[in-house]
């Protein structure tokens, strides 16, 4: 079974409040040495036993639907192990 | 459990009698267990000592109250209204000829403080099956929620999650929120209480049995996967007190709820009801499958066959007892007439939701669960959902009552001078229980479906049922744990007057009760003994007001070791508005307007919010309750608001009067002189409690009229002072002036900026 | 006849009775839509509800773009067909590309459910045709996703053209711009995110300001059949 | 400067309503062979330039701040080419 990771994240030019938020925490954690902090979606896609091009297909739900290239960009790993193209 | 390797078969069981079974870890008592192996002649399977340990416990047989419960039964008044009572998913009440409305509170602590988000939402989701398996449509939520003192590090990251669960759960699944109560006491620490309301409505023809009656009828399971949400749940997250060193280890795996799903359920389960495709239907709440099964069977009138392997399952390798106690949200069981399964198949499908059938209904008498054509349960369906253990448990006074009555507030110093008075009004008005809720209320949805008439900040949740007629609903919840630690009788009562009078001052005829008990350990005597206290009194004062109880929820077992939460009896009061547009809204009117206060102001500071933030006391007598009094005052603000002669009303509870007009002068954005009568001790008429009071607003024209309809009541009116645009806040002449600006910042703002946002 | 407002009901669409209710008040048919059926029955306009169509999972408005209804309103709004969509379904019409930009998590935060100032920036869309220049109207505004953004080329573009419709007089979220509403460049495609179909009647909402909008397109559909 | 990347998932267990979802509709990008899909967050921190225990802090920040404990596991890697422990 074929495992791809879509890592989405926003744009840099587009504000994160989410970060931003975590970042402003940190200092009552007692970490002070953070410049920046970004938060984005970690996407784990099983495909079945018999998939057939599976990078291929990962990239067109990625483009088309996990991520929305206005505001934010994607990479595609097929993880190690995988049967990619088997 | 690990000794199990093959699936334990009710023929594995009877040949291996002497197998020890882990029922102790399941919370069953010895007696108990033995009681399984006497209705069974054998001993159980591991999967029907799941079942039985699920539904013997405390949440779900209700063994220690049932004794106690039996009086709304009997106490309450008859009334062609209720179409369905206790014992039912929920209550229902006839509105109009066409007319039905379901509503119940349901708490759901323990998970909310494992985890706040997910525990709050799943508590939603969850009360909102209970009205859609009564056939009704879902359109409204509401919230009553408990925590420890706001400034704890703790409450900063129960609070924020618990409101986000609601609000988010409400929001998707498209529920307005009309109101609720959020309320901060150091007892509620470790054990926070979020109790949730929905109420629904049906035309009276589409209410729904749980019944699985006709044999032959198919069993379809409704709605998600099951997965190994909450397995043990029921039995150790809802019933274990959480010990003051490992809560970790009652920690089972929570429940994460999907409220777009339930949005599907919601619209399927209608559609299916209007098209009469469905002969029974039960909601899967905290005990899953096996309580579904065990209830429809046990109301049917036979047995039921259930093929375990059919149920569509979100994780690999579950074993049968797992999938039978699965917590698993957003799932309905239907009875459906073979003839009609398919077209239930598909209308689920058009709606993109999974539906699969899963049995039968048979007339063995038995439940029976195959797995994988091995038999794991043959039990009589009765015996899980019926016949559970009943506790009469001892009861005894707390020994502190006595000390604790004669320590009255009424003796604690108060402020004297007119500055120190002005003072501890915005001292007041900025306290956690009285501050302004916006920073809660706004992450709530109030206006989808468009029928809001009133929600927060009202005394009570305004929905209009029926755009045609103008017919609609008011409802409040209400509890203070306060006034039931000092007399739980009086404390109850005291709760349902307030609700009673909030769904009255919206002008609305209260018709309706559902309650929600929570409780320490049944344990305990001395809880005990203040959960019987608190429910003769609800039954007591129903009885006296004439109007049901028409279902509630218990919880017990909140306490961190030997600690109890204050008994905190929530009581929900459902009234009836012929035509919401004639409904009284808070405020203070138009300029020139009279504001009156109706009822009698005593000196009555025991259990009071001034005693509490002033001197953190808590001690003496509640004040007093008279229900005629409240009847009286409800059917005088009933007749008004169809002769349209009041402006505004706005009950008085925590911190009186002063807090009324500080709340109506915020809201309204009017400013009010007021004239204390003469001779009243200005503190004593602004902060006492007593029970029974509205503040009225009375438009130009009408003083003589309402004056009037008070006095051939019997009702004490008192004229205080005119609402005045121009006048810039509170102006309490011969005493001192606040400006609106002062009471918004003392009164506003106050949650966000103490949780630290 | 009265002209056909379609509506759109997707699975986790909340706001569709509410907006077929305004239809009506404002003197419309509505007619309800199905996201899986590609017909549009032979309607006038669309007008695609708030909620949480789909769960909103991903981001929201992100699955509803690939029903079988959007194939067809996408072309409809192409031939010029009034297409306006409300909160979740102004996310849809921007996931759908049918109008630029998109819409992001409040910059504080937090779902906030309050009534919202607005200005109408512009009357010279299919939606906004019967409102008074810069008319200031309130509508409730309740979202947890409701920031505009979009890159400053774009809302340069948005402004140079009139295309920013409605326009936050107390920003509620963070939009760039304080925009609250959008349009195509025909002016037939309208998304905001406050409600106006949560504002059509004094007893339950905090105006009637809402009627407006919808009254907008039944004026430009009359217009447009006189002509 | 060090960069952490955190990946927040869902524990198996637990339902992942969004995920579900985003499977739901693969069909209609034409992709039919996936068997499930999780979604979970990405976090990347960038540290300041003399940040030291770089991986120690992201582990404390990831355990207090980032994941729920009660449903969600992470992990935290230090990107290569950071300079952990400089
Ligand atoms: N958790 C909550 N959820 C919804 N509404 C709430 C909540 N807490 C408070 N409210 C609303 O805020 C307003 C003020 O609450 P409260 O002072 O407790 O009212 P009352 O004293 O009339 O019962 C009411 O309209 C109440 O419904
Ligand atoms: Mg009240």
């Amino acid at each position: 079974m074929a495992r791809v990771v879509v890592d989405v994240m926003l744009k840099s030019e587009i504000l994160d409040p989410q970060g931003e938020a975590v970042l402003g925490a940190l200092p009552r954690l007692g970490v002070t040495d953070v410049a920046s902090v970004r938060i984005g979606k970690r996407v784990e896609i099983e495909f079945g036993e018999n998939a057939q091009n599976v990078e291929e297909q990962s990239r067109v739900i990625a483009d088309q639907l996990l991520a929305n290239p206005v505001i934010e960009s994607f990479t595609v790993a097929v993880e190690r192990g995988s049967n990619e193209g088997a | 459990m690990s000794q199990y390797v093959a699936v334990d078969t009710v023929g594995v069981a009877d040949a291996t009698p002497d197998e020890k079974q882990p029922w102790s870890e399941l919370g069953l008592k010895e007696d108990e267990y033995q009681r399984i192996r006497e209705v069974l002649g054998r001993r159980p399977t591991q999967s029907e000592l799941a079942m039985y340990s699920i539904m013997w416990s405390e949440h779900c047989s209700y063994k220690s109250s049932k004794v106690h419960l039996r009086q709304f039964g009997e106490k309450n008044p008859r009334t062609p209204r209720l179409l369905a009572g206790i014992g039912e998913n929920a209550g229902v009440v006839a509105i109009d000829d066409h007319l039905a409305v379901t509503f119940k509170v349901e708490s759901h602590n323990h998970p909310s403080y494992v985890e706040p988000k997910q525990g709050a939402a799943t508590g939603v989701g969850g009360i909102i099956r209970d009205i859609i398996a009564m056939g009704a449509r879902p359109i409204a939520v509401m919230d009553s929620l408990r925590f420890g003192a706001i400034d704890h590090p703790d409450t900063a990251r129960v609070l924020p999650g618990v409101v986000d669960g609601i609000g988010h759960y409400g929001n998707c699944v498209g529920l307005p929120n009309i109101g609720g109560e959020t309320y901060f006491d150091p007892c509620y620490q470790g054990n926070p209480l979020v109790n949730a309301l929905s109420v629904g409505v049906m035309p009276r023809s589409r209410l729904q049995s749980m019944q699985a009656s006709g044999t032959g009828n198919v069993v379809i399971l409704l709605g998600a996967k099951t997965g190994r949400d909450g397995i043990g749940g029921v039995s150790v997250l809802a019933s274990a007190t959480f010990s003051e060193s490992g809560e970790d280890d009652a920690r089972p795996s929570v429940q994460v709820g999907d409220p777009f799903t339930e949005k599907l359920l919601i619209e399927v389960c209608l559609e299916l009801f209007d098209a009469q495709l469905v002969v029974g239907v039960q909601d899967l709440g905290g005990a899953g499958l096996t309580c579904a099964l065990s209830e429809t069977a046990a109301a049917g009138d036979g047995g039921m066959h259930v093929d375990l392997e059919l149920v569509p399952l979100r994780a690999a390798g579950m074993e049968p007892q797992d999938i039978l106690a699965s917590e698993s949200q957003e799932r309905m069981l239907l009875i459906v007439d073979p003839a009609k399964a398919d077209e239930v198949l598909a209308r689920a499908h058009r709606w993109g939701l999974l539906a699969t059938a899963i049995g039968t209904v048979t007339d063995t008498g038995r439940l029976v669960v195959d797995f994988h054509g091995q038999t794991v349960v043959d039990v009589p369906p009765k015996s899980l959902a019926d016949e559970g253990p009943v506790y009469n448990r001892p009861l005894a006074e707390p020994n502190d009552l006595g000390l604790i009555a004669v320590d009255r507030a009424e003796t604690l110093p108060r402020p004297s001078t007119d500055e120190e008075i002005r003072q501890t009004v915005l001292d007041m008005a900025a306290s956690p229980n009285l501050c302004d809720k916006s920073w809660i209320t706004e992450q709530y949805d109030s206006s989808v479906f468009g029928n809001t008439v009133l929600g927060a900040p009202h005394d009570a949740g305004v929905v209009r049922l029926d755009e045609r007629t103008g017919v609609g609903i008011a409802i409040s919840l209400d509890g203070n744990g306060r006034f039931a630690r000092l007399d739980p009788y009086l404390g109850a009562q005291l709760a349902l007057a307030e609700a009673y009078r909030n769904v009255a001052v919206t002008g609305a005829t209260p018709i309706a009760v559902s309650d929600c008990l929570n409780f320490g350990s049944p344990e305990d005597p001395h809880v005990m003994w203040q959960f019987e206290r608190a429910v003769t009194g609800i039954a007591d004062g129903c009885q006296k007001l004439g109007i049901p109880v028409t279902g509630g929820n218990v919880s017990f077992y909140n306490q961190t070791g030997r600690e109890a939460i204050h008994p905190t009896p929530v009581i929900g009061v459902l009234g009836v508005l012929e035509d919401v547009a004639r409904r009284i809204p808070l405020g203070l009117g138009r300029t020139g307007d009279t504001i009156a206060l109706i009822g009698t102001t005593s000196e009555e500071l025991s259990g009071s919010e001034w005693a509490s933030v002033k001197h953190g006391h808590l001690g003496g007598v509640p004040p007093k309750v008279d229900l005629d009094h409240e009847m009286k005052l409800a059917d005088l603000l009933s007749r008004l608001s169809q002769t349209e002669q009041l402006a505004a009303a706005h009950d008085l509870s925590q911190g009186g009067l002063a807090q009324a007009l500080v709340e109506a002068i915020s809201f309204s954005g009017m400013g009010a002189q007021i004239l204390l009568p003469e001779g009243a001790d200005p503190f004593t008429y602004l902060f006492s409690e007593s029970s029974g009071r509205v503040l009225v607003v009375i438009p130009r024209g009408q003083e003589l009229a309402v004056r009037s309809a008070c006095e051939s009541r019997g009702l004490p009116i008192t004229p205080l002072g005119v609402a005045d645009a121009n006048t810039d806040g509170l102006h309490l002449r011969d005493h001192f002036d606040i400006t609106r600006d002062d009471i918004d910042a003392a009164f506003k703002g106050r949650i966000g900026a103490r949780l630290g946002e | 006849m009265s002209a056909r407002v379609g509506i759109v009901t997707f699975p986790g669409s909340l706001d569709d009775r509410d907006a077929a209710r305004a239809v009506y008040l404002a003197g419309g048919e509505p007619v309800a839509l199905w996201h899986d059926d590609a017909q549009i029955h032979g309607v006038d306009a669309v007008f695609l509800p708030g909620g949480f169509s789909y769960g909103d999972a991903l981001r929201c408005g992100a699955i509803a773009r690939f029903s079988q209804v959007m194939d067809t309103v996408k072309a409809a709004a192409a031939q010029g067909m009034p297409v306006l969509g409300v909160c979740n379904g102004f996310q849809v019409l921007c996931e759908s590309h049918l109008l630029p930009g998109a819409l992001v998590r409040n910059a504080h935060l937090r779902y906030r459910n309050r009534p919202a100032r607005l200005r109408v920036e512009t009357t010279r869309t299919a939606w906004t045709n019967a409102f008074a220049p810069e008319a200031e109207i309130v509508l409730p505004a309740k979202h947890g996703e409701g920031r505009y953004v979009a890159d400053e080329a774009t809302l340069d573009a948005l402004e140079q053209s009139g295309r920013v419709v409605f326009r936050y007089l107390d920003n509620p979220n963070g939009s760039m711009r304080d925009i609250a509403g959008v349009a195509n460049e025909a002016g037939n495609v309208v998304g905001l995110m406050p409600h106006p179909e949560h504002a059509v009647e004094a007893l339950t909402g905090p105006s009637t300001d809402g009627l407006g909008v919808v009254a907008s397109v039944l004026a430009h559909l009359s217009e447009g059949a006189r002509r």
